[in-house]
């Protein structure tokens, strides 16, 4: 398939719940002149309760798709979803190293799948495809009170030996995605803290504690708002926070952003094209004063504190100042071990 | 041929699976053999008398043991044989535990496999030659590698048992490890206290030759006549001037090296000495930051050096060093703080190795023994140590324990009470390990005496708040989750390899594990030796352990080199190549390929060209034999026809 | 005697002394239980092993040869497996053309401390021999 | 024309050697047959024609030692000097090449097929075809129709290695990846089938070691491990074992040392393809490690060497 093309499965939840994730996906590649194809006929990856019921059936409902992939003689196709992502990395990669399983499912299917796609996501081909310098190039606008906390969820780089990608305890291809764009990133700890979201609907108060105390930890780092890469800590983070402010006692009123909105935002497209809209807590104000980037490098040579630093092992960062923080209960859900598969 | 035959039971351990008694008989019918037996335990006393006796009694010509494996007896059974007479290469043993009994359930097929091992055996022996060692001096002079508290030791104990000692330490000054303790446990003695006087020894020791910053370039040779070519690399400041009286320190003008010695605490000067009580007290540049170097003008010391001891022309310079045997005392690495994302390791200042923080403690550290933290220089009230960072943890790759780390954080945690009474110190612990003489008594005194809070949980994840780093854990005793806003968070980093040591390792021709430690000759009997006859370990090369363990391997070592070297021959194994004149045509590809160049070229009386092998010098890996289109040349104890006897014995039947 | 008719098949394996015989006595020292097929030769490195050993074997009656030496770069002999390498990979790519399954022979690197890995390749080996099934039945060793 | 032009050449080196290894008639028209030159009055029975198919490079290393040889080579037959050098089995002071360009020879027993095993009373030689006499009347053959297989495939017709060249060069209008085709056209067989050519094919084997004995690499000759009882790899026995051990030794004794001449093939007087068996392996040195036997006397042969770190291989899963 042609060079500058990826097949780009979106998942379900980007066509609905999400669809301001696709909006922006969308444009981005756009952007950079990359066509994004949807595989025709595509359908559920498989992530869904499936997976908890039958490995079988979940493998299949992966592998019925990365088949389709496979026979429109592409060897990569790309989704936004993280779960998708694990969806189909988890099936394939047991399909290759166990015959059995292999069989199992390809008996499932109206097309057998061989093994020859490798599942990417959209964070991964920004970063190590398009590169930090394509995307730095195309930065036109500097929001000057955007102050980011990247949160990159539970699975994008977990479990390391099915994502292959990034660091599981301090993933940084965001980070390093937003910096290129000029924009300030906070030193957020609590970057693959879980949110809850998978007990969204059984356990809501255990969700709201989770969900509080990352918003807490964004907070304390000195962030006004989130970057996310993934829908379903989006979904959870934005939609619900009225009701963690109910239930926690707190006042939080932090937007959620997808870091292909902000990427949008920096090459200069209007939040609408974004779906800024779409959100529940609205992002306007942080978004309202706005310089071009030359602007912003006149003023920056005009105050030209050189800062360095010191020593040889890793750079000292600047303390976060930390402001109102309410709620040091020690009862916190325990954050998903690393886990140990030989 | 009269082949005697004895099967062990080894207990049970081969009985037990093996009808040891069916394997006897059908060896009776084997052809050549004359006798066979099954014995309780034939490694025994009596069990090689019985050996000795069938060999009279039988008039047996060629013996075969199927027991255990020949890495563990062969060199028994060898000694009896010869003891009754027989070449000691008329010998073959079969391994039906390690390879039969020990990793099969069935019986029928164990006994069958032991047959088959058993036939292996006798078609093999007898095609066996009676061989005959020759003899070779030795040189007795040893090479110690790694200046730590284990090589000093190995290397005091050989010189002071009169031999010639050469020592080869990588960075600038002897004491290793143990140098930059500051106190060592359970006695809490002052570390550099103890180490001093035999740092003083090794320099001082007429028997002695220290090379310091240097590094074993190339090894060749063999057990009694090894050539070393050690790296001396360059200081760009004459030792030989060098007073050590330290003006080029006060004055370098960059200020922001990276300071090895104290694991970059904080940074040191580009012309340094590691520390006051540094054997040899001289001054090495690090032309990694030296100004002179760097910007290619400077030359600051230069000026102010009262000796003219600075030579920025300075070169790496090659020595060369004859010696019978190697003790490798190469010592551990740590993790790089970076493995350790979720403790913020490497991201925040205030996140610190054990061994930094000994650094801290230090009197004679950056921080002249006062603890403070350093990301702005204050007394921590609040320290959480956390124990096993990275190991006992497969996801890094660390799956082993670090041996000693319990007992340092006690220490640690005890150092701390004492300089900052008011203190809060943490334990983050997984189990306690602490067996050694007053080891358990200790950890006890830290928390019942010093009131070192120990939790038995794992941290999850550190993070910064303020100025404080919260420790996010869990507490499995009360079944809790808990946060502790510490002020400093000192990391028991997991003990690994030295860096390099693989690349050490191929130079010695030993082996390492896939955590890239040396691997000893038997991990119960001969924990010092290697594979390679004339190299010994000592100290964590082979494995992480603490100072008694460490000295204790350097005196075990420099004890197997004493023993060496008691005779003045050495017997060479003769199960090396050898060469038919009649049969080689002189090809010369034996000689191409041989590693050890071992073989040359003989003109015969007729002007005819063939190989000669140098007995000596030939370690007998069989290359030339695989080499050699006529078989001309064969490897003494492995000939095409020994090996064609077994795999005939295997596949034609 | 020789296999046990039915439960087994031939299969020999070479094993250097240093490295791959170490890890297959650190196999047996630990009971890690392995398919009972395998006949193991002893030799000092695996650059002893001419490739006319693994013909020899497989053409008079094996089912499967196993070559096992030390880790490139970790040779007891410092260079024995390096040859031992080049020479059994023109094997392995040669034995299919004379009609000879090159699955029948697998060559690997094994250490004196991986006896986990040691009773790995044995099992999966001895499975794939299995899966092949015996290479005489068919043609006889006529006179 | 050549054949005049290297009696010159002889004339000229004759006088500073023992003697010149060289072609003349052989017990029939169409067979030449190897000829020692020692006297000037010899050369005049020279001959160069399609017919002079020997590898005469394979005398010279029992001879380079003590005595100083001349000898004619085509292309093929030069690759066997440059492998000798490098393994240093001949003294090359003691040498001198006097080197044919070779537009190709035929295959005796081809002729011999074509005229189906007449009688041959004379057989004419010109430009690249032979005419062939028999009591049947005259037979024209082009000498491509008739030549051996390695001729299908020759890389190099002008010798790599020479100190007279006769003749003007020649340039191969072969591809080089074409040389191999034999080989992969045999791979895409089954297994089974494979396996059942080779029976057939050495089932014919008489064990007479023609083969080896005419291989200018087989250096140990006599002392062939294929003969010996110490080493003892192959019995007497007449089975197909036996039969495929022995094809083996000799094709991995020849592991990137083949210099493909195919006088194996020439000369087995079953016609069993010898070469085709070697040829495989050329193959895989010259994939493997970039290499063919012959190509200059620098080289050293991959199998007496090695890289630390092989990038063409990879380890084998099972």
């Amino acid at each position: 398939m042609a060079e500058n093309e990826y097949i780009y499965y979106p998942g379900c939840s980007l066509e609905a719940t999400a669809i301001e994730y696709n909006m922006s996906v969308r444009l981005i590649f756009k952007a950079l002149g990359i066509k994004l194809v949807e595989p025709d006929d595509w359908s559920c990856c498989g992530s869904t309760p499936a997976h908890s019921v039958d490995h079988v059936f979940a493998g299949a409902l992966a592998a019925r798709n990365l088949a389709i992939v496979e026979k429109m003689g592409a060897s990569t196709v790309i989704t936004p979803c993280p779960a998708c992502l694990s969806a189909f990395k988890k099936a394939h990669l047991r399909m290759v190293d166990n015959e059995e399983f292999k069989k199992e499912v390809n008996e499932l299917l109206e097309v057998p799948y061989e093994c020859g796609v490798t599942a990417k996501s959209v964070l991964q081909v920004l970063l190590e495809d398009v590169g930090l310098e394509a995307i730095a190039e195309k930065v036109t606008t500097d929001f000057p009170d955007l102050k980011v906390a990247p949160y990159y969820g539970c699975i994008i780089a977990r479990p390391p030996e099915v994502m292959q990608f990034d660091d599981p305890e301090n993933p940084v291809a965001m980070d390093k995605i937003l910096t290129a764009l000029g924009v300030e990133v906070c030193d957020f700890a609590f970057k693959t803290e879980c949110c809850g979201a998978a007990f969204g609907v059984v356990k809501k108060k255990m969700v709201n504690e989770l969900s509080s105390k990352i918003l807490n930890m964004v907070l304390d780092c000195g962030a006004n708002c989130l970057s996310v890469p993934c829908q379903l800590c989006q979904q959870n983070l934005d939609l619900r926070q009225d009701q963690i402010n109910a239930t926690m006692h707190a006042s939080f009123k932090l937007p959620v952003l997808y870091f292909t909105q902000i990427m949008g935002l920096a090459w200069g497209y209007s939040p609408r094209e974004l779906g800024l809209d779409k959100h529940n807590v609205r992002a306007d104000h942080l978004i309202r004063s706005k310089r071009s980037i030359e602007e912003k490098r006149r003023e920056e040579e005009e105050k030209a504190k050189t800062k360095k630093g010191k020593g040889k092992k890793g750079k000292v960062k600047k303390k976060p100042k930390a402001p109102k923080t309410e709620d040091k209960k020690a009862e916190t859900k325990q954050p998903e071990a690393k886990t140990e598969e030989a | 041929m009269r082949v005697g035959v004895f099967i062990c039971h080894c207990g049970n351990n081969i009985a037990g699976t093996v009808d040891v008694a069916k394997v006897a008989e059908e060896a009776r019918n084997m052809p050549g053999v004359q006798f066979a037996t099954d014995y309780m335990y034939t490694c025994s006393e009596p069990g090689q008398e019985e050996i000795k006796e069938a060999i009279q009694r039988e008039q047996l010509d060629r013996v075969v043991v199927a027991a255990c494996s020949p890495r563990m007896h062969e060199l028994t059974f060898r000694r009896t044989v010869e003891k009754a007479g027989l070449n000691r290469y008329f010998f073959e043993m079969a391994n039906i535990r390690e390879h039969v009994s020990w990793v099969g359930e069935d019986k029928d097929l164990n006994t069958n496999k032991a047959i088959e091992a058993v036939k292996l055996a006798v078609e093999k022996v007898k095609q066996n030659k009676p061989l005959f060692p020759s003899s070779f001096e030795v040189n007795k002079r040893v090479l110690v590698i790694g200046g730590g508290v284990a090589g000093m030791q190995a290397a005091i104990d050989c010189a002071e048992g009169g031999l010639q000692v050469v020592m080869v330490e990588k960075s600038p000054s002897i004491g290793g490890m143990m140098a930059r303790l500051d106190k060592t446990f359970p006695t809490v003695d002052c570390s550099i206290c103890i180490l001093g006087p035999k740092m003083v020894d090794v320099s001082q020791h007429d028997n002695i030759t220290l090379h310091a910053y240097s590094e074993v370039e190339e090894i060749k040779g063999y057990v009694g006549n090894y050539q070393v070519k050690i790296r001396k690399k360059a200081t760009y400041v004459d030792w030989t001037k060098c007073t050590g009286c330290g003006e080029c320190t006060e004055k370098c003008p960059s200020k922001d090296a990276y300071d090895h010695f104290n694991y970059g605490v904080a940074p040191t000067t580009a012309i340094t000495i590691p520390f006051p009580q540094a054997i040899p007290k001289k001054a090495t540049i690090d032309p990694t930051y030296c100004r002179q170097f760097v910007r290619g003008k400077c030359g600051v010391c230069a000026k102010i050096c009262p000796a003219d001891a600075i030579d920025y022309e300075m070169k790496d310079e090659i020595v060369t060093e004859e010696v019978g045997a190697i003790i490798t005392a190469s010592g551990y690495g740590l993790i790089d703080l970076d493995r350790l994302p979720e403790y913020g390791g490497g991201r925040y200042p205030d996140v610190v190795s054990g061994i930094q923080y000994e650094r801290l403690l230090n009197a004679s550290g950056p921080t002249e023994g006062h603890i403070l933290r350093p990301s702005d220089k204050e007394e921590p009230k609040t320290i959480v140590f956390v124990s096993c960072a990275g190991s006992r943890d497969k996801s890094i790759g660390i799956p082993y324990c670090s041996n000693f780390c319990c007992m340092y954080i006690a220490k640690e945690a005890i150092l701390t009470r004492d300089h900052i009474p008011d203190s809060k110190v943490y334990v983050f612990y997984m189990d306690i390990r602490s067996p050694g003489k007053g080891y358990d008594e200790f950890t006890r005194r830290a928390q019942e005496e010093y009131g070192v809070r120990y939790v038995r949980g794992r941290v999850a994840r550190v993070f910064p708040k303020g100025k404080k780093m919260i420790v996010k854990g869990v507490d499995t005793l009360l079944g809790t989750q808990i946060e502790v806003e510490a002020d400093l968070v000192v990391l028991a980093t997991a003990v690994t390899a030295a860096p390099g040591a693989p690349q050490l390792a191929e130079k010695l021709r030993i082996s390492y594990d896939q955590h890239a430690f040396y691997v000893e000759s038997h991990p119960k009997l001969r924990p010092v030796e290697t594979n390679t006859s004339g190299v010994f370990l000592a100290g964590c090369c082979q494995g992480p352990k603490d100072i008694p363990a460490s000295v204790g391997q350097g005196s075990a070592a420099a004890a197997k080199v004493l023993s060496l070297f008691s005779r003045d021959m050495l017997e060479s194994d003769p199960a090396v190549a050898n060469v038919n004149i009649n049969v080689c045509v002189g090809c010369r590809k034996c000689i191409n390929t041989c590693p050890y160049g071992a073989i040359e070229e003989e003109e015969l009386r007729d002007g005819r060209i063939v190989a000669k092998v140098l007995e000596t010098v030939c370690a007998g890996c069989g290359v030339c034999t695989s080499t050699c289109p006529c078989g001309a040349i064969q490897l003494q104890h492995f000939t095409d026809n020994q090996l064609l006897a077994e795999v005939n014995a295997l596949c034609l039947s | 005697m020789s296999v046990v008719a039915g439960k087994e098949l031939r299969i020999v394996g070479f094993l250097c002394n240093w490295c791959s015989y170490g890890g297959a006595d650190t196999a047996g020292v630990s009971r890690f239980k392995q398919p009972s097929d395998l006949r193991i030769i002893r030799v000092p490195c695996s650059g002893r092993v001419d490739p006319l050993f693994v013909v020899k074997a497989l053409l008079n009656g094996a089912d499967g040869v196993l070559v096992a030496g030390c880790h490139p770069n970790d040779c007891h002999y410092s260079e024995g497996n390096f040859y031992a390498r080049r020479r059994l990979e023109m094997l392995k790519k040669f034995l299919s053309y004379m009609g000879i399954d090159d699955k029948r022979f697998h060559y690997t690197w094994v250490s004196a401390s991986e006896g986990a890995r040691w009773q790995q390749v044995v099992t999966d080996f001895t499975k794939q021999i299995h899966a092949l099934g015996p290479l005489h039945q068919k043609e006889e060793a006529g006179d | 024309m050549t054949q005049k032009k290297l009696k010159e050449v002889v004339q000229k080196v004759l006088p500073d050697v023992d003697m010149v290894i060289g072609y003349r008639q052989g017990f029939d028209p169409v067979h030449a047959t190897p000829f020692f030159v020692t006297r000037p009055e010899q050369i005049d029975e020279l001959i160069w024609n399609p017919l002079c198919v020997h590898n005469l490079a394979s005398y010279i290393p029992s001879l380079t030692t003590n005595k100083k040889v001349a000898v004619i080579v085509k292309g093929c037959d030069s690759r066997a000097i440059n492998q000798y050098l490098q393994e240093n089995l001949i003294n090359r002071e003691n040498l001198v090449v006097i080197g044919i360009p070779c537009s190709g020879v035929v295959s005796v027993s081809k002729v011999l097929k074509a005229v189906d095993h007449q009688i041959i009373e004379s057989v004419s030689c010109e430009n690249h075809a032979v005419t062939v006499k028999t009591s049947q009347g005259e037979k024209k053959l082009s000498v491509s129709d008739v030549s051996p297989d390695k001729c299908k495939t020759c890389l190099y017709p002008t010798p790599l290695v020479y100190d007279h060249l006769v003749g003007d060069p020649i340039t191969s209008d072969k591809e080089p990846e074409s040389v191999y085709d034999e080989v992969r056209s045999f791979e895409e067989k089954s297994l089974e089938d494979r396996f059942q050519f080779w029976k057939t094919e050495l089932d014919r084997c008489i064990r007479c070691y023609a083969c080896r004995n005419a291989c200018p690499m087989c250096i140990c000759q006599d002392r062939c491990i294929a003969e010996s009882r110490d080493p003892h790899w192959v019995t007497q026995k007449t089975n197909q074992t036996e039969k495929f051990m022995y094809h083996m030794i000799h094709a991995l004794h020849l592991a990137g040392r083949c210099v493909e001449c195919e006088e194996c093939t020439r000369v087995c007087p079953m016609e069993i393809p010898v070469a085709k068996i070697k040829k495989k392996i050329n193959m895989e040195m010259d994939q493997l490690f970039d290499y063919k036997a012959g190509l200059n006397a620098e080289d050293t042969p991959p199998m007496y060497t090695f890289k630390v770190d092989e990038e063409t291989i990879e380890e084998h899963e099972l």
